[in-house]
């Protein structure tokens, strides 16, 4: 039984890092959309997972909040967004999807290397998830950097945010678990407001159309 | 007893130098003149030319201040202490050790000082000239003159002139590179000090040749006299500085008799007299340069002062 | 029951800085400008007084610590003989410069940003003098500077005072780190920066060469060495004359006081390679010093740049007693260090006078410019007289005194081919040459000063109607002067005073001067070299009167004022006189067409051209071109290059965040 | 009497979190900015009781002399900070850029970030003190963008969207030290208490504690400002009201650096885990070095100060990266003074740039012709920050540099160097500011200077005379620091 449990969980962990290099490779935002919500999927069938093996019910709450808003919620405002402001459609990438995906891989080989010298009795299943919630978290900081335009960026940092939450999750008995991961969705919503409000076409760097070369910090 | 009789060899050196040095002059220009095949002033003409600027009125100029009125004086005193503490027929000068070589040095070097800033006193362009030649001159000659009192010290273990001068005649100094390099940079630069050809000449009216005449061209009178009588001063003392130092044979030990003062007076006459013809032979076998072919001259002197020295410090050390 | 010397001079110190204090309250009135600096000058003599009695009492030093600055080292103040005699320096030209001022500020256009900081630049200088910890003594050090750069800044508005004081301050703040790192070298890892402490441990000998080198850089820039002289001649003249005085003067001369504590106190033996070390720019700095001065037209300036020269002489003398100590010829180091010291007073008397002297002109013919004053010997006769004895003195001429401290640098020159180290033996030599040249340089450079600024004819209309300065001043002058003539011929007793502080730190002295007969000075033998400035004095004193005298008796007193003969042209305007570029070319061609690159470019108009012939000279200032100018291009493009930074999008700031993010896991990854 | 001492940890948190309820219905600024300022010092009071008594660590709250020191500066700078901006926000209001609604909010949003702040110091609980850091920068950012100018709202925005990656780093790093403690210490709250994780951590696994730790400086690294993850401060800081400008450096510059050290010493008590020193000697050189060139090309003056801070906050890391005694105590002593000396700076800053009516660096000159007060208030302070006796920093600065030349003489070189770039940046611009002809408006100031001065006082007194009760506390925490 323990074994299963410990591979279904193993899976899960594993498939949410394989779903954030498919969102590393989309170059439609459509899609992407589209691939986080998968992501956001994942994340909470894995947490619900180790609610289940660790029997702790309030780790439900947070793989609903994952399903809700991530999954649906948050991707339905971000299409409706894309087609109000008419961002156009395809995601301009900082160097091509090759170069990339190897970054990707470096970085889940770095991840591993560093999480598996933790000595083996910290439970498996702990180390394992960490070294995946590791990865997830670095993939979707590499999301953000390499992606020019502002909604994928949030995509990247909502799947680096799910990363966090997979390894709260996997931390048994954590506390203020569900807390964080509300405060986060909060954090989040803020910036999809932000982005709503400042009318933020294609990146993060300028406020207003009118203001895209006006103002860098100290241009007085 | 001793103390008077060194007060009287010090009196007699201090107003020996004053009546000799014009005489030196005199003879000089004689010797010049017969090289010349002229026959020329007498040699105590130059006494003749001192009493009567003496008695000339004295022309001032009519923004000359009072140190204009003061240099010549201060600069014949400066001078003459500095003839009077150098050893001309005996060692034994009771002041002698007031001042040591860099000090006598240095006493010319301020009757310089007073007479180039007589030379800009009046304000006018010759005056000028004068001067910043003289003290462009003059940095390069005292360095060689404190170089050459270097490698003098440094073998005598003194710079009081009477100690090297009786170092010089002990058998002990023996025959050294040092010393026959210090010889010749000394006189080179005592032709530059004291305005000779090939640096200057004394007896030009060519304005823009002159160093030492352009510093003095407005004094007359009395203080015009002052001022010749400093200047063949001078000379006098370079000659018996060779004399002393390099030549100090038959100078009188300072615990001399009168017979020893009499051999020694005698002795320096002679190295006096020849030493103005040699200058004087000189100064017709050679032309006069231009003022900005003196560094070269005054540098190569330095060197040799340099050279001198550096063999002995070296040569301290095997 | 008698205060003791620290005592005294802590509480001295503390008045001072309750005069600042209190100009800050009334500064605005027009008595606070007199108020403030008679009473400054009254606490300057005070702390003199003291000073020269620790010197000659020779108390054992009295420690006062007090629970100030670092809390567990606290503040320690000391007064050994150097530093009562370094004290009594500082305090001289305080007073001297207070006394000065009580005259010259009357011509200060903004009293406020004078009259507080004066007394706390001189507070300061005293502080550092007495410190005894190394927390108060850069504390000290740091807050002179301070000081002297608010006074530096008081004519902010004209923009070369401000580029003045900002070098000024750079390379203050230079010298202050590199002091730093001095002393944490000295006081090790668990900062034991008590002086008492540092004097205990002997550091290793590299350790202590690099401390040297440290305090050398440190203190040198301080003193105006060459290289790191460049902000001297900007900072000095840029501030009021009484203050240029005592910077010139006084605060040089505590920069000296900075390397001898630490070098032949603190540090223990030395290695006979730190003479050459301490040599080299000292010679340097003589000569270039001097060079500058002839290339200069500033007056203020030629005299800054006349300080570096003789810097350059009061540092070979600290050399030289450097490598005799440390091949154990006591006598000889002992010799060197008084002369040193013995210049550290002849300077800044005569220093201190020579900017009076240009401070009085300044104001009297509102320039600094040489060539616009001239024939001022009319105009300001006292004035003249005083500056004409500074100039002299300044030259190194006998009777007067700095031709005495530098008779006995060449003295300690002549002892040293003793020394085993060819290198020394070799470079020494060469130093004495250079020191020679200098010397003959100054005299040079002086003879135009008083030449060109009060010879001659008004150069002009300021000039021609320039007015002799007030009483003070002149007061101040002339005992200056009076100083350095009593220096000057009684130098023996000078000596037997320096004593002291040389027995404090070199553990033995020069033979005792006040018994040789005549007054006169024998710093080794009988028979080696002795001078006697009195004598000398009298006699030269003597011949003239006689000479004059006889001349009055003899000829004939007719005397005619009559227009300069000058070879029969007729009388020109003034500015057909000898200016003071003319007067320096000979000198410029000869030594600064290679070290200064000095070029002259004459453009000769063309047959019927009216415009003027231009004859114009380009001076090159090396160490500036090489050394400073690359640093600040360095610094510009390296700002420039970063600069970009400020303009990044936030992703590529994401990117850099993610970098560095990565680079510490792999860093991780390969750790252990 | 004893009942207040008894709880005071508690007032020190509810007299802001009171205050922002109060501030946030109260109409009218000027009873606003009143309450503010006595909010403000009433919890001054309550932390200065922390001195006289302080209950022992429990469960949620823990003071021990390291937090009594930053908890007592804070509240100070914040009350200072409260009386500068009663007197500055009111000319805001006057020229238009504040209306009195955001001036409500602007108060409410203070004390939250005050109350922030002290919970943050104040807990025993890493989590908490993670979400307490996070409502502190979250209040800070809305205040940035107060302005609502273009400018404002970028700066707010760079910071926002930065500051949340550095939360999130922040809150993996804090869930890894939990993970890291599970085993030892088990399920539940205890995994995340201060005391229990100092208590049991020798026997944490090293790895993951140093991928925790990187994690964490890097998280709270951003709120210090540590380069290269700074680049949200200098907008921030430029961009805001001044008053905030002073705070973000006074204090919450500070209380990331709390953090940051609280896991230091953390790490310092497990032997196999990797040493924190050399990175955070690492990261601080580069701060120093980078902020210091940094400074030369500024053309606004609220920015050049920022870049100071995050040169200051270069050398407070090196420090305590450099560890022992001398050099913790010379970064205690170099935070405390910073945070008072930025502060003053800023405060002198803010009302210069109301006088002459810009921000610009080259439109500042002359200040000791017409305004002589500020002029010499602002030579002052940018002489303590730049390090020059008799002022505080000078002290500090002279301990790390002369303790690391002894350890690393390379460090200290590096040092140094980037002190004289940074120095002569600073002093290049004072003399601009202060000197040379007059320029822009000469309106008198109406301003508070007593916030000025106290602080400047402070900063000279503490250069020349340090009170022992305060050294023996930061020897306390200097040996406590490792």
């Amino acid at each position: 039984m323990h074994g299963f449990s410990f591979d279904v969980a193993h899976l899960l962990a594993g498939s949410l890092v394989l779903v954030s290099f498919m969102l590393l490779y989309q170059d439609r935002l459509y899609a992407l959309l589209n691939v986080f919500a998968l992501h956001a999927v994942v994340l909470s069938l894995s947490v619900a997972w180790q609610a289940h093996i660790h029997d702790a019910p309030h780790l439900y709450i947070t793989a609903a909040i994952a399903l809700v808003f991530k999954a649906i919620v948050i991707p339905v405002a971000l299409h409706r967004m894309i087609v109000r402001l008419g961002i156009h459609r395809e995601i301009e990438a900082v160097g091509s999807i090759g170069p990339t995906m190897l970054a990707g891989i470096g970085l889940v080989g770095l991840s591993l290397a560093v999480m598996l010298r933790v000595t083996s009795d910290a439970d498996l299943l702990a180390r394992e998830d960490l070294a995946f919630a590791l990865s997830v978290l670095l993939l979707g900081l590499l999301i953000m950097v390499t992606r020019r335009n502002a909604v994928s960026q949030v995509v990247g940092f909502m799947s680096l945010e799910n990363g966090l939450v997979l390894a709260a999750t996997g931390a048994r008995g954590m506390p203020l678990v569900v807390e964080i991961s509300v405060a986060f969705s909060v954090l989040i919503a803020f910036i999809v407001i932000g982005i709503f409000l400042f009318r933020i076409r294609e990146r993060f760097d300028t406020v207003d159309v009118q203001a895209l070369d006006r103002f860098r910090g100290d241009l007085q | 007893m001793a103390l008077i009789r060194d007060l009287a060899v010090q009196g007699a050196q201090m107003f020996l130098v004053v009546a000799l040095a014009p005489l030196l002059t005199g003879i000089g220009r004689k010797f010049k003149a017969r090289l010349l095949r002229r026959r020329g002033p007498s040699i105590i003409q130059p006494y003749r030319d001192l009493l009567r600027l003496i008695h000339k009125e004295t022309v001032v100029a009519e923004n000359a201040s009072w140190l204009f009125r003061a240099a010549p004086y201060l600069i014949f005193a400066g001078t003459w202490v500095a003839a009077a503490l150098v050893p001309t027929f005996g060692t034994g000068l009771l002041f002698s050790w007031s001042a040591d070589l860099i000090a006598i040095v240095a006493l010319l070097a301020s009757a310089r000082f007073f007479l180039a800033l007589a030379g800009m006193d009046i304000g006018t362009s010759f005056g000028g000239i004068g001067s910043s030649r003289e003290v462009m001159i003059a940095t390069l000659a005292e360095p060689a003159m404190i170089m050459i009192i270097f490698s003098l010290a440094l073998l005598a273990h003194s710079t009081q002139l009477s100690t090297i001068a009786e170092f010089m005649i002990s058998p002990q100094v023996g025959l050294r590179v040092s010393l026959a390099l210090a010889v010749v940079s000394l006189i080179m630069v005592g032709i530059a000090e004291n305005g000779r050809i090939p640096i200057d000449n004394p007896a030009t009216h060519l304005e823009l040749t002159m160093v030492h005449e352009a510093m003095v061209l407005e004094y007359s009178g009395r203080h015009l006299a002052v001022i010749e009588l400093a200047s063949a001063l001078k000379l006098l003392v370079y000659l018996s500085l060779i004399a002393c130092l390099f030549l100090p044979w038959g100078i009188a030990p300072s615990d001399a008799d009168w017979r020893g003062y009499l051999l020694g007076a005698a002795a320096y006459i002679a190295k006096v007299v020849l030493a103005s013809f040699a200058l004087a032979a000189f100064e017709t076998a050679i032309a006069k340069m231009r003022v900005f072919r003196v560094p070269n001259f005054l540098g190569a002197a330095l060197m040799l002062g340099l050279l001198g020295t550096l063999l002995l410090f070296v040569s301290r050390g095997l | 029951m008698t205060a003791l010397p620290t005592t005294v001079s802590l509480l001295g110190v503390a008045t001072l800085l309750g005069f600042s204090l209190a100009a800050l309250a009334i500064g605005r009135l027009r008595a606070a400008t007199p108020l403030i600096y008679i009473a400054s000058f009254a606490v300057s003599l005070g702390l003199l007084a003291n000073a020269a009695r620790a010197l000659i009492g020779g108390a054992p030093p009295e420690i006062i610590s007090l629970p100030l600055g670092l809390p567990w080292v606290g503040a320690h103040f000391r007064v050994d003989a150097l530093a009562a005699f370094f004290l009594a320096v500082v305090n001289l030209g305080g007073a001297a410069a207070s006394l000065y001022a009580v005259g010259y500020g009357r011509h200060e256009t903004s009293p406020m940003r004078v009259l507080p900081l004066f007394p706390a630049f001189l507070a300061g200088m005293n502080l550092v003098v007495l410190a005894d910890d190394a927390f108060t003594f850069l504390l000290a050090w740091e807050f002179m500077s301070l000081a002297s750069w608010g006074l530096v800044m008081a004519h902010h508005r004209l923009p070369e005072n401000a580029h003045a004081g900002y070098i000024y301050v750079l390379m203050a703040s230079f010298g202050t780190f590199a002091l730093l790192l001095a002393f944490g070298l000295l006081a090790g890892p668990d900062g034991s920066y008590a002086f008492a402490a540092m004097r205990a441990a002997h550091p290793a000998a590299f350790q202590a060469g690099l401390v040297l080198l440290l305090v050398l850089i440190g203190a040198g820039s301080k003193a105006g060495l060459v290289p790191l002289h460049v902000w001297l001649p900007l900072a000095h003249p840029a501030a009021p004359s009484h203050v240029s005085a005592l910077m010139s003067g006084v605060m040089t001369k505590v920069a000296v006081y900075a390397v001898i504590r630490v070098v032949f106190d603190l540090l223990g033996p030395p290695s006979w390679w730190w003479g050459i070390l301490v040599l080299v720019p000292a010679a340097a700095s003589a000569v270039m010093g001097v060079l500058y001065a002839l290339l200069e037209r500033d007056l203020k300036r030629v005299l800054a740049y006349s300080t570096i020269e003789n810097i350059g002489f009061i540092f070979v003398g600290l050399g030289l007693a450097l490598a005799f100590r440390a091949d154990g010829f006591v006598a000889a180091s002992v010799l060197a260090l008084t002369a040193a010291l013995f210049h550290v007073v002849n300077h800044s008397l005569l220093k201190s006078l020579l900017f009076f002297g240009s401070g009085a002109v300044a104001s009297a013919t509102g320039t600094r410019d040489m060539e616009n004053q001239g024939g001022l010997i009319h105009r300001m006769p006292v004035t003249a007289f005083a500056v004409l004895a500074g100039c002299f003195g300044i030259a190194a001429l006998p009777p007067l005194n700095a031709f005495a401290s530098e008779w006995l640098t060449f003295q300690a020159i002549l002892l040293s081919p003793a020394l085993p180290q060819w290198g020394l033996k070799l470079l020494v030599p060469a130093v004495g040459a250079l020191l020679a040249l200098a010397v003959a340089l100054a005299a040079a450079c002086f003879v135009r000063v008083f030449g060109v600024a009060f010879l001659g004819r008004a150069r002009s209309e300021r000039a021609a109607s320039a007015r002799e300065t007030d009483g003070f001043s002149l007061a101040a002058m002339l005992g200056l002067a009076a100083l350095c003539l009593v220096a000057g011929v009684l130098p023996g007793l000078l000596i037997d005073a320096i004593s002291p502080a040389v027995h404090a730190i070199a553990g033995s002295q020069m033979p005792t001067q006040a018994h040789v007969a005549w007054l006169s000075i024998v710093p080794i033998a009988e028979s080696r070299s002795s001078y006697n400035g009195l004598l000398v004095f009298i006699f030269i004193a003597l011949s003239a009167g006689m000479t004059a005298s006889a001349i009055h008796v003899l000829a004939s007193r007719k005397t005619r004022r009559a227009p300069a003969w000058d070879c029969g042209f007729p009388d020109a305007s003034p500015v057909i006189q000898y200016t003071a570029g003319s007067f320096a070319q000979p000198i410029r061609r000869v030594f600064a067409t290679t070290l200064f690159q000095a070029r002259e470019h004459v453009s000769m108009p063309k047959p019927g051209d009216l415009r003027p012939a231009r004859l114009q000279v380009d001076v090159q200032d090396l160490v500036w071109n090489w050394l400073y100018a690359p640093l600040a291009t360095a610094v510009a493009v390296v700002s420039d290059r970063l600069n970009v930074l400020q303009f990044l999008t936030i992703r590529r700031y994401l990117s850099l965040v993610f970098l560095a993010l990565v680079t510490l896991l792999a860093v991780l990854a390969i750790w252990r | 009497m004893n009942l207040l001492l008894a709880n005071n940890v508690l007032f020190v948190l509810a007299i802001p979190a009171g205050a922002i309820g109060l501030l946030a219905i109260l109409p009218g600024y000027r009873l606003s900015a009143a309450l503010n300022v006595l909010a403000s010092f009433l919890t001054l009071v309550a932390a200065a009781s922390l001195f006289i008594a302080h209950p022992p660590a429990d469960a949620y709250f823990l003071v021990d002399d390291l937090n009594i020191v930053f908890v007592v500066l804070s509240c100070f700078v914040g009350f200072t900070t409260s009386v500068f901006s009663a007197s500055y926000i009111g000319h805001e209001l006057e020229t238009g850029r504040l209306t009195p609604l955001y001036l409500r909010f602007y108060h409410a949003m203070y004390q939250m970030m005050m109350f922030g702040m002290n919970l943050a110091l104040l807990v025993n609980n890493i989590g908490l003190m993670w979400v307490a850091i996070e409502l502190a920068t979250l209040a800070t950012v809305l205040m940035v963008g107060i302005y609502r100018t273009h400018e404002a709202l970028e700066a707010a925005w760079k910071y926002f969207i930065l500051a949340s990656v550095g939360i999130a780093f922040a809150l993996f790093g804090t869930i890894l030290v939990y993970m890291s403690a599970l085993p030892i210490v088990g399920e539940g709250l205890q995994g995340m208490t201060w005391t229990t994780l100092v208590a049991r951590v020798s026997a944490f696994d090293p790895a993951l504690l140093s991928v925790a730790f990187v994690f964490l400086f890097l998280g709270y690294g951003t709120k210090v400002g540590l380069a290269p993850l700074h680049a949200w401060l200098p907008d921030a800081h430029a961009e805001g009201p001044t008053p905030i400008s002073a705070v973000l450096s006074g204090l919450l510059l500070n209380v990331a650096l709390y953090a940051i050290l609280r896991f230091k010493t953390l790490m310092a008590l497990n032997r196999e885990a990797i040493a924190p020193g050399p990175l955070m000697v690492t990261m601080g050189l580069i701060s120093l070095v980078f902020a210091a060139f940094m400074l030369y090309r500024r053309r606004d003056i609220k920015r050049l100060f920022a870049y100071s801070s995050i040169e200051h906050m270069g050398i407070i890391v090196f420090a305590f990266g450099m560890g022992g005694p001398l050099a913790n105590f010379a970064g205690l002593l170099q935070m405390t003074m910073h945070s008072l000396t930025k502060s003053a700076i800023f405060f002198t800053v803010g009302h210069v740039a109301q006088v002459k009516g810009t921000q610009k660096i080259a439109e500042i000159r002359g200040l000791t012709e017409t305004h002589p007060i500020l002029g010499f208030a602002l030579i002052v302070g940018v002489l303590a920050i730049a390090g020059m006796p008799p002022l505080g920093i000078f002290m500090s600065e002279f301990l790390v540099v002369s303790s690391t030349f002894a350890r690393q003489p390379l460090l200290a070189i590096a040092l140094v160097f980037g002190l004289l770039v940074a120095f002569g940046a600073l002093l290049l611009r004072l003399q601009g500011f202060a000197f040379g002809e007059p320029s822009g408006r000469t309106a008198p100031v109406h301003a508070s200077y007593v916030p000025i001065f106290a602080h400047l006082a402070l900063v000279v007194g503490a250069g020349i005379y340090l009170p022992p009760l305060l050294v023996s506390w930061f020897h306390h925490v200097a040996l406590m620091l490792g």
